[in-house]
Parts: structure tokens; sequence; C-alpha cells
């Protein structure tokens, strides 16, 4: 035990980070700092990262995202307005001695614990169900039947909020989705993503952001065979081709909730971040403006 | 019973070795809001546990067909040099025969997303 | 037997260290040689989370089962004239036999947590890890040709005179393209892909997700002394000792197989999907016709 | 040390075969059906079988992974979230498997069954091959139709794609000129000059 701990304190700090207004350049500008490590998903972090202030439209969905870090956790927060009373502030360009202040702390949940639905001690088993597929087991309903846009086979449609901190999606956007296996059969805008200022669209950031969703590093896109793997027809090869040569992208989205479904989820993924943040902040904007 | 024993040695070995790591460390009860599922702040509507839609069913099902016929092709590797032009033409024909049912395949779609 | 079982279990931990330093070289972070074991003690140390309503067992399991697969996967693989672990007539076959068993293995580790990200890495990983095995068993059976045998060993002995990379030019190159399914790695890594947050790790944390990538890195060990085997003529070669050899065409497979992984781009699913059957498979016809017309000569 | 290993492997075959039906998980359902299967393939490597027994385990390791993913598409309720009974006509099948396994054993333990040890290094997997390539290449080949049968009923009957479109819109080839009216046979009762069928199609 004392040799892991020994071990464990030189190890780089795993990081998640929330990018917030205009955080999409401070976050990426981490990602080769060594003594930290940007992670995907909050299960493998130790430390909560806000770069950029974030609504407080959010706070909710910001405090169910930091209960996801597994215990002991901590949070700094960059160049943002906390939302909850935790953390360490930062306000210069550089937050790494917060972050490892962090790594020591402990916070507790911002959120209640208690289940999604009550379930304890409900029903014939006493675990919330009713019958095959009713009630509430274990907190939740389970998924039911619905037409498909495909193939015609009314399999379970599962509804989820996706976002707004979702890693492989634009900081920001959260999508209320449908989905049958890993087809979008509806798609909705819940938010749009965030401002991010013209260093959001430089051509550099936003094709390490496409390539990074396709395994490779900006290197290995020189040799072009990542357009390759592109589907044709969608304007991702030509976008992503512009950004590789240096050249901004000024293009526009089609409203979200007409070009989503059908998709699959890697080409939706990779279709949105095919598009600059401000264009498609642009996009979502004037849907809920009409 | 030499030829299976080191595998089942090395299966208990390595799950034992597994499930004793990952019992040794910190045993935490969760609370509700850390045990949901991540979608990034987002919260799901149901389980995700569900009658999955597959895209892919109709390639499982040529799939199997072909991994039938790689059963034939194994012992036909061990005796192809003896058999020479007999195994070669036979296997060829066996081959060819399969070739068309990828080009049905392909030619319905079944290898993209239904 | 024993002391080839022995000599592998010693082997693999260092093997696996080296496995995560080719991982480590050129992402600029410094630390290349302590980097991987601190951050893999630091994990150690970090809880398990627990999801809504798991599969307790299947969860706990997954990590060992794939552990496991590359040991036995590992075992067919001669280390010297007359050292191996399993020396079965069918070698190759078991070696197939653990490939399916992956794909079971992945499945079962996205399945598990009842979340939908890892569910659907799962679901895809099955979508493309099972054509990509049909093309090993292709080429596998055209190393088999020359050595008139399934057995490991055989297969090894018969590449004295040539290697089968020289006579079966196509066979690595496709072989590797299954290492890189079944390690989950760059463009075949439909579980555990950047777009899905980790995929089918994504809700595993410390000792679970620590493990996970600990049988992850094995399975690469395990594939490149199986690639080095059947097509590098494992242990043989001049003036250095069997073994030394088999682990210097072992570490010469990890870095190609981690440098391939960080070339090419992974392809939406569907599309991948079609290029394995259309493209990759036809291709292995063609290397295992070649290999046929070859050894008949 | 071998009977030991087989009846510990005959144990984990049945055991295991027996929670198939006593899981609620369709996923835990199939999986012990797979591992009963590897441990069955495991004693037919005891039985000096090795490429019968190492195949079964490969293909059954496939064909679980597929039924998996069926049995979790169509079946309600896929993972046992509330719990369930696996088995229908529940007094119907306990009989019956209680028959079964009766007259199994009974046929096992009574029938004079050959006593022919195969000889310590005889190469099974290479008669099979001479097997394949002499006496049986008919069954072989007619093998190799079947799967092709196979192959083109499955995307036949489950494949919603097509060559010219979705096979529930009534999928039909474009015309041979530019405009032109489709190509290739009619739909019955589709009207026009080949309205009289001529025998077969």
């Amino acid at each position: 035990m004392t040799l892991l701990s020994a071990l464990a304190r030189r190890a780089e700090i795993p990081v998640f980070a929330v990018i917030g207004t205009r955080g999409l350049g401070l976050a990426e500008s981490l990602r080769r700092r060594p003594g930290l490590r940007l992670v995907d998903s909050p299960r493998h972090a130790r430390v909560l990262l806000v770069a950029g202030a974030v609504d407080g439209a959010q706070k909710q969905a910001l405090e169910r995202l930091h209960a996801q870090l597994p215990a002991p956790r901590g949070t700094v927060w960059w160049q943002a307005e906390p939302l909850f009373a935790r953390g360490e502030v930062v306000t210069g360009d550089d937050p790494m001695p917060a972050i490892r202040a962090a790594a020591s702390a402990d916070d507790p949940d911002q959120r209640p614990d208690v289940p999604p639905h009550p379930w304890q001690g409900i029903g014939p088993h006493g675990h919330g169900g009713r019958g095959m597929m009713g009630g509430n087991p274990y907190g939740r309903p389970m998924a039911m039947t619905a037409d498909d846009i495909r193939d015609g086979l009314a399999l379970d449609a599962y509804s989820a909020r996706f976002g707004p901190f979702l890693p492989m999606l634009p900081p920001g956007l959260a999508l209320d989705l449908t989905l049958q296996g890993d087809v979008i059969v509806s798609a909705d805008v819940a938010s749009a993503p965030f401002e991010q200022g013209p260093q959001g669209d430089a051509p550099d950031l936003c094709a390490a952001r496409m390539l990074r969703l396709m395994g490779i590093g900006p290197i290995a896109a020189r040799a072009r065979g990542a357009l390759l793997a592109l589907p044709q027809g969608s304007g991702m090869r030509r976008r992503l081709a512009a950004w590789l040569r240096g050249e901004q992208v000024s293009e526009t989205p089609d409203p979200l909730p007409a070009a989503l479904p059908g998709l699959e989820w890697a080409e939706a993924v990779l279709w949105l971040a095919s598009f600059p943040p401000s264009r498609l902040r642009a996009a979502c904007m004037e849907r809920h403006a009409a | 019973m030499t030829q299976i024993a080191m595998p089942i040695v090395v299966t208990l070995l390595a799950v034992v070795f597994a499930v004793a790591m990952q019992r040794i460390g910190p045993q935490t009860g969760a609370t509700w809001p850390q045990r949901a599922p991540f979608l990034g702040g987002g919260q799901p509507e149901t389980h995700a546990w569900q009658r999955f839609h597959v895209r892919y069913y109709p390639m499982t099902l040529l799939f199997i067909a072909f991994e039938m016929e790689m059963m034939f092709m194994y012992p036909w590797a061990v005796v192809y040099v003896e058999t020479g032009l007999t195994a070669l033409a036979e296997m060829g024909m066996f081959l060819g025969i399969l070739s068309v049912g990828i080009l049905y395949g392909w030619r319905e779609g079944v290898f993209r997303w239904q | 037997m024993i002391v080839a079982t022995l000599a592998l279990l010693l082997a693999l931990p260092p093997l696996i260290w080296a496995a995560a330093m080719f991982d480590r070289i050129g992402t600029g972070r410094g630390a290349i040689v302590m980097g991987p074991i601190r951050n893999g003690a630091a994990l150690m140390l970090r809880p398990n989370t627990e999801t809504e309503a798991p599969d307790r067992l299947n969860r706990l399991l997954a990590p060992g089962w794939y552990l496991a697969l590359a040991l036995v996967g590992l075992s067919v693989v001669p280390l010297a004239p007359g050292i191996v672990a399993t020396d079965l007539s069918t070698g190759l076959v078991l070696w197939g036999a653990c490939e399916a068993l992956t794909v079971v293995v992945v499945f079962l580790h996205g399945w598990s947590p009842n979340a939908p990200l890892p569910l659907i890495g799962a679901y895809r990983y099955v979508a493309i890890g099972l054509p990509a095995m049909l093309l090993s068993m292709f080429v596998l059976i055209g190393a088999a040709l020359p050595a008139e045998s399934l057995s490991v060993v055989e297969v090894v002995e018969a590449q004295r005179g040539l290697w089968n990379v020289v006579r079966q030019p196509l066979g690595l190159p496709l072989f590797m393209a299954l290492g890189l399914a079944i390690t989950l790695r760059g463009p075949f890594d439909y579980a555990d892909g950047a777009e899905l947050a980790g995929g089918t790790s994504a809700e595993e944390s410390g000792p679970a997700l620590a493990l996970w990538q600990f049988a992850r890195a094995s399975m690469l060990v395990a594939f490149s002394a199986m690639a080095a085997a059947a097509f590098l003529g494992g242990h043989l070669g001049p003036v250095l000792p069997g073994p030394v050899w088999l682990l210097l065409k072992t570490l010469a497979v990890m870095a190609a197989t981690v440098a391939a992984g960080r070339f090419f781009a992974r392809m939406p699913p569907a599309r991948m999907l079609t290029f394995l059957w259309v493209v990759l498979l036809p291709l292995s016809f063609v290397s295992l016709a070649l290999v046929g017309v070859e050894v008949l000569e | 040390m071998t009977d030991a290993l087989f009846l510990a492997l005959s144990a984990l075959a049945i055991w295991s075969g027996w929670r198939v039906f006593r899981v609620d998980s369709m996923v835990r359902a199939s999986f012990q059906l797979m591992v009963s299967f590897i441990a069955v393939g495991l004693i037919a490597v005891l039985l000096a079988a090795p490429y019968i027994g190492i195949a079964t385990i490969f293909m059954m390791a496939v064909e679980m992974m597929v039924m998996a993913l069926f049995m979790v598409m169509f079946m309600m309720n896929p993972a046992g979230l509330n719990p369930m009974v696996m088995v229908h006509q529940h007094r119907f099948s306990v009989a019956a498997g209680s028959l079964a396994f009766a007259g199994l054993s009974a046929a096992v333990l009574l029938s004079d069954l050959p006593v022919r040890p195969v000889p310590e290094g005889a190469e099974v997997v290479r008669d099979l091959g001479h097997e394949l390539l002499g006496p049986s290449m008919l069954i072989f080949e007619t093998a190799g139709v079947t799967l092709l049968a196979t192959m083109i009923g499955a995307v036949v009957l489950s494949a919603h794609s097509g060559r010219y479109g979705a096979s529930d819109a009534g999928s039909r080839p474009p015309g041979l000129t530019p405009g032109g009216a489709p190509a290739g046979r009619k739909p019955e009762g589709g009207g026009g000059h080949h309205h009289h069928h001529h025998g077969g199609h």
C-alpha cells in the first residue's frame, strides 16, 4: 500500500474538463501539459476543471457531472464564476497549482442522494418493478417500443438528454435525442453551444478536435488518409481538408433537428465536429429565436 | 489432458488475480447521483438496457454461414500439400461459391447499417 | 511445459510495461518509463464506481476473462525448440477461439454497466470484431499450409528455410488488422473510442479501469508473439538464443501495431464493415490463393 | 487426474446448462450456454478429439454471441430487470427433460460401446482432412452450396435494404431508358402486357 501511494503521488492528475464560454482554447492549451491528463469520462478523473464561464441554467447539469467523479474529488473554476461553494478559483492563466490543490480535496455530492424514482420496497419483489416491463425497477422505467425511421422494426427507443458537457459534442450543446440502436431517430436542441470567440474557430484547433474523434493526431493526418475515412457527400471531407490546409471554414449547418435524424452516432458526432463552434452556435440560436 | 491443463490453469490464475485486484481497493457505497449513467450532465429517461436495435443483423447471419465454412478449411489446410492440385481446385470451388454469397450480400446492402 | 508457463508469466509484466511505454512515446508528456506505473498505481487507489442496476458479476469478471484469453493465446507460442506451454496439435484453432471469445468479453464489458455509451460501444465492436476475425482465420490458414499442421510449433519449424513474411507478404498486414481489433486500438477501436468518451470503459474507474488497460496491453503482447511465431519465424534466428529472438520480434510487432494504430484514422462503423467484407476479406482470399500456388510449386 | 478433470468439466457443463433456465437476463442465459459448450469442447479434447473440441469452443463463442444479439433484440425485458420465469409449460418441460435424460443415460449405460483407444500420436486432423478430400468430397461440396443457399435465404428474409431501395416499398429496378418503365418482372396484378404468365419464373 505504501509503495502504491508513493508511486501514485507522482502520477499525472486525471482531469475532466467542462468547457464553458471561451473555455475551448483554455482547455486545449492543457492537452500537452506534463503533470496532468485530460480524460474523456468523469469516471476516470480526480479533478473537475471548469474552464470558462458556465451559465447558471446549467448548474444542475454541472452538479450531476460533479457527482459522477468517484470520491474523493476536487473542483477547479478557471476563469469561471463558481456555481457552487466548493473548489479552487483561478483567474489567471495557469491553473496547475489549483489543480494540484484540488487533487487532495474531497468535495461532497452537490445533489441529494435520492434515486431518479423511488423504488425500494415498492412492488411484488420490492425492487420497484411490476409484471414483465412495468414499474420503475431500481429507479427507472424500461424503454418501450416505437417506430423506426429506417428498417421498420419497432424496437425500443432510448430517449435521453446528451450534453451539455459531453466531450465529443461541441461544448455547451445539449441535445434531446431518441436513439434506436446507435441511429438517431429524433433530435431537439435543448441548449446551444457556448460562445467561443474567434480562437474557437481556429483551423488547427478545429482539425485537432475532429481528428481526435477519429483516433489520430494532426501529424498522422498530414498523409491525408484521414479524409478517406470520412463518409462522402456530407461536406465533412471538404471542411476537414480546409482546416488541414489552415483555412477558416464558414459554412453554417442545417438546423440540427432536421439534419441529425437518420445519422449513426459516429457520423453525427463527426458531422457536428466538422463545423466551427461559432457557426454551429448561430444555427442553433436562429432556431431558438424563431 | 496435458494439452489443456495450462490453458485452464492460466485462466483460473488470471480471473483470480483480476477479481482480487478489484477487491483490494477502497470499497465505498455509491450515492444515487454517482451511479447515474454518464451523459455529460444530461439524464436518461429509461434504463439503457433495452431491446437494442442492432443495425447489422443480416451481416451476422451471413457471418455464421461463413464461419461454418471455416471449420472445413482447417483440416483441408493440413492435407493440402499431400493432396496437391485436387485440394487447390476443391477449395477454389468452395471459396468461389461462398464469394457469390458475399457479392450478393454486398449488392443487397447488408454490409451497411440497416 | 511448466517451465514455459512460468517463463511466460514472468515475461508478461515487463512486456506489458513496454506496451504502455510505446503508447506514451510521442504524446509529448514525458515520463515514458515511470509514467505508466505511476498512473496505474494512482488508479489502483481510486474506488470502483457502481452504476444503476449493473450486471455486477459480469462487470467484475470481464477484465479477468480478457486477461485470461491473452494468456491462453500466448501459451500456444513456442519459446524455443521443444519449450511451449500448450503443445496442442490444433494451436491455431485455439488461438482463433481466443479471438472469438475476446469479442464476447468486450461485449460483456460494455453490456454490464447498464449505461448508454458503453452499450453502443459493445454493439459496434461486435459488428467489426466478428468479420475481422474471419480475416485472421484465412491468413493463419495460409501460415499453416507450408507447415502441413495446425500446431504453432510446426508452423515455426516450417519457417527454417524462409520466413512466412517473405513467402506470404499480405499475411502480416492483414493479421495486424485483427491485432488492432482485439487490442481495441486506433482504426479498429470501436469499443473504447473517443467518440463514445471511452465506450465500454466510460463507466469504469479505479482498479477495474486499470485492469482493463492491463488486459488490453497483455492482449497486445499475445497478439504480437503470435504474429512473430506465424510470420516472423518465432524463436528462429542466428547467433542469439531462441527466446531472445522471439522477444525481439514480439517487441518489433508491438511497436509496429502501436504505430499503425496511431497512423490510420477510424471510419464510421458502417463504412468499416463494408470495407472489411468487400476489400480486406477478398484480399485475404487472394493471399491464401497465392500461398496455395506457391506451396505447390 | 484426467478422470477428475473430466468430472469437473461435466459438472460445469451440467450446472451452467441448468443456469440457462434460472437466470433472468438474456445475455447471461446465452453466455451460460456458451460456458456449457466450452466445457463440452474441453471434454472432447480429453477424448483425443483436439480439433472437434477446440472448434466447438470457437463456433459456440461466435454463435452464442450472435444469439445474444437476437435475444436482446426481440425478447421483452431482455436484461431481466424485472424477475421472470424463463420456461414455459413448466410441467411438460420437466417431464420431457427427465425422460430424455433417463433415455439417453440408459442408452449410454446399456449399449455395448466399442473400446478402441486412439493410439498415442494419431493425427486425427490429418485423417479428417483426407476424409473430406476423399470419400466425403461430395458432402463437402454440397455443404458449400447449402451454405450459399443459407446466406441468400438469410439476406432475403432479413435485410430491409436492397439493390433498388427498401424491400417493403416494393423495391423495383430503374427503367432501361431514362424515365422509362421499371425493368424486370412486374408484381402480380400489376397490369401491362406481361399479365399472362407462361409457367415458370
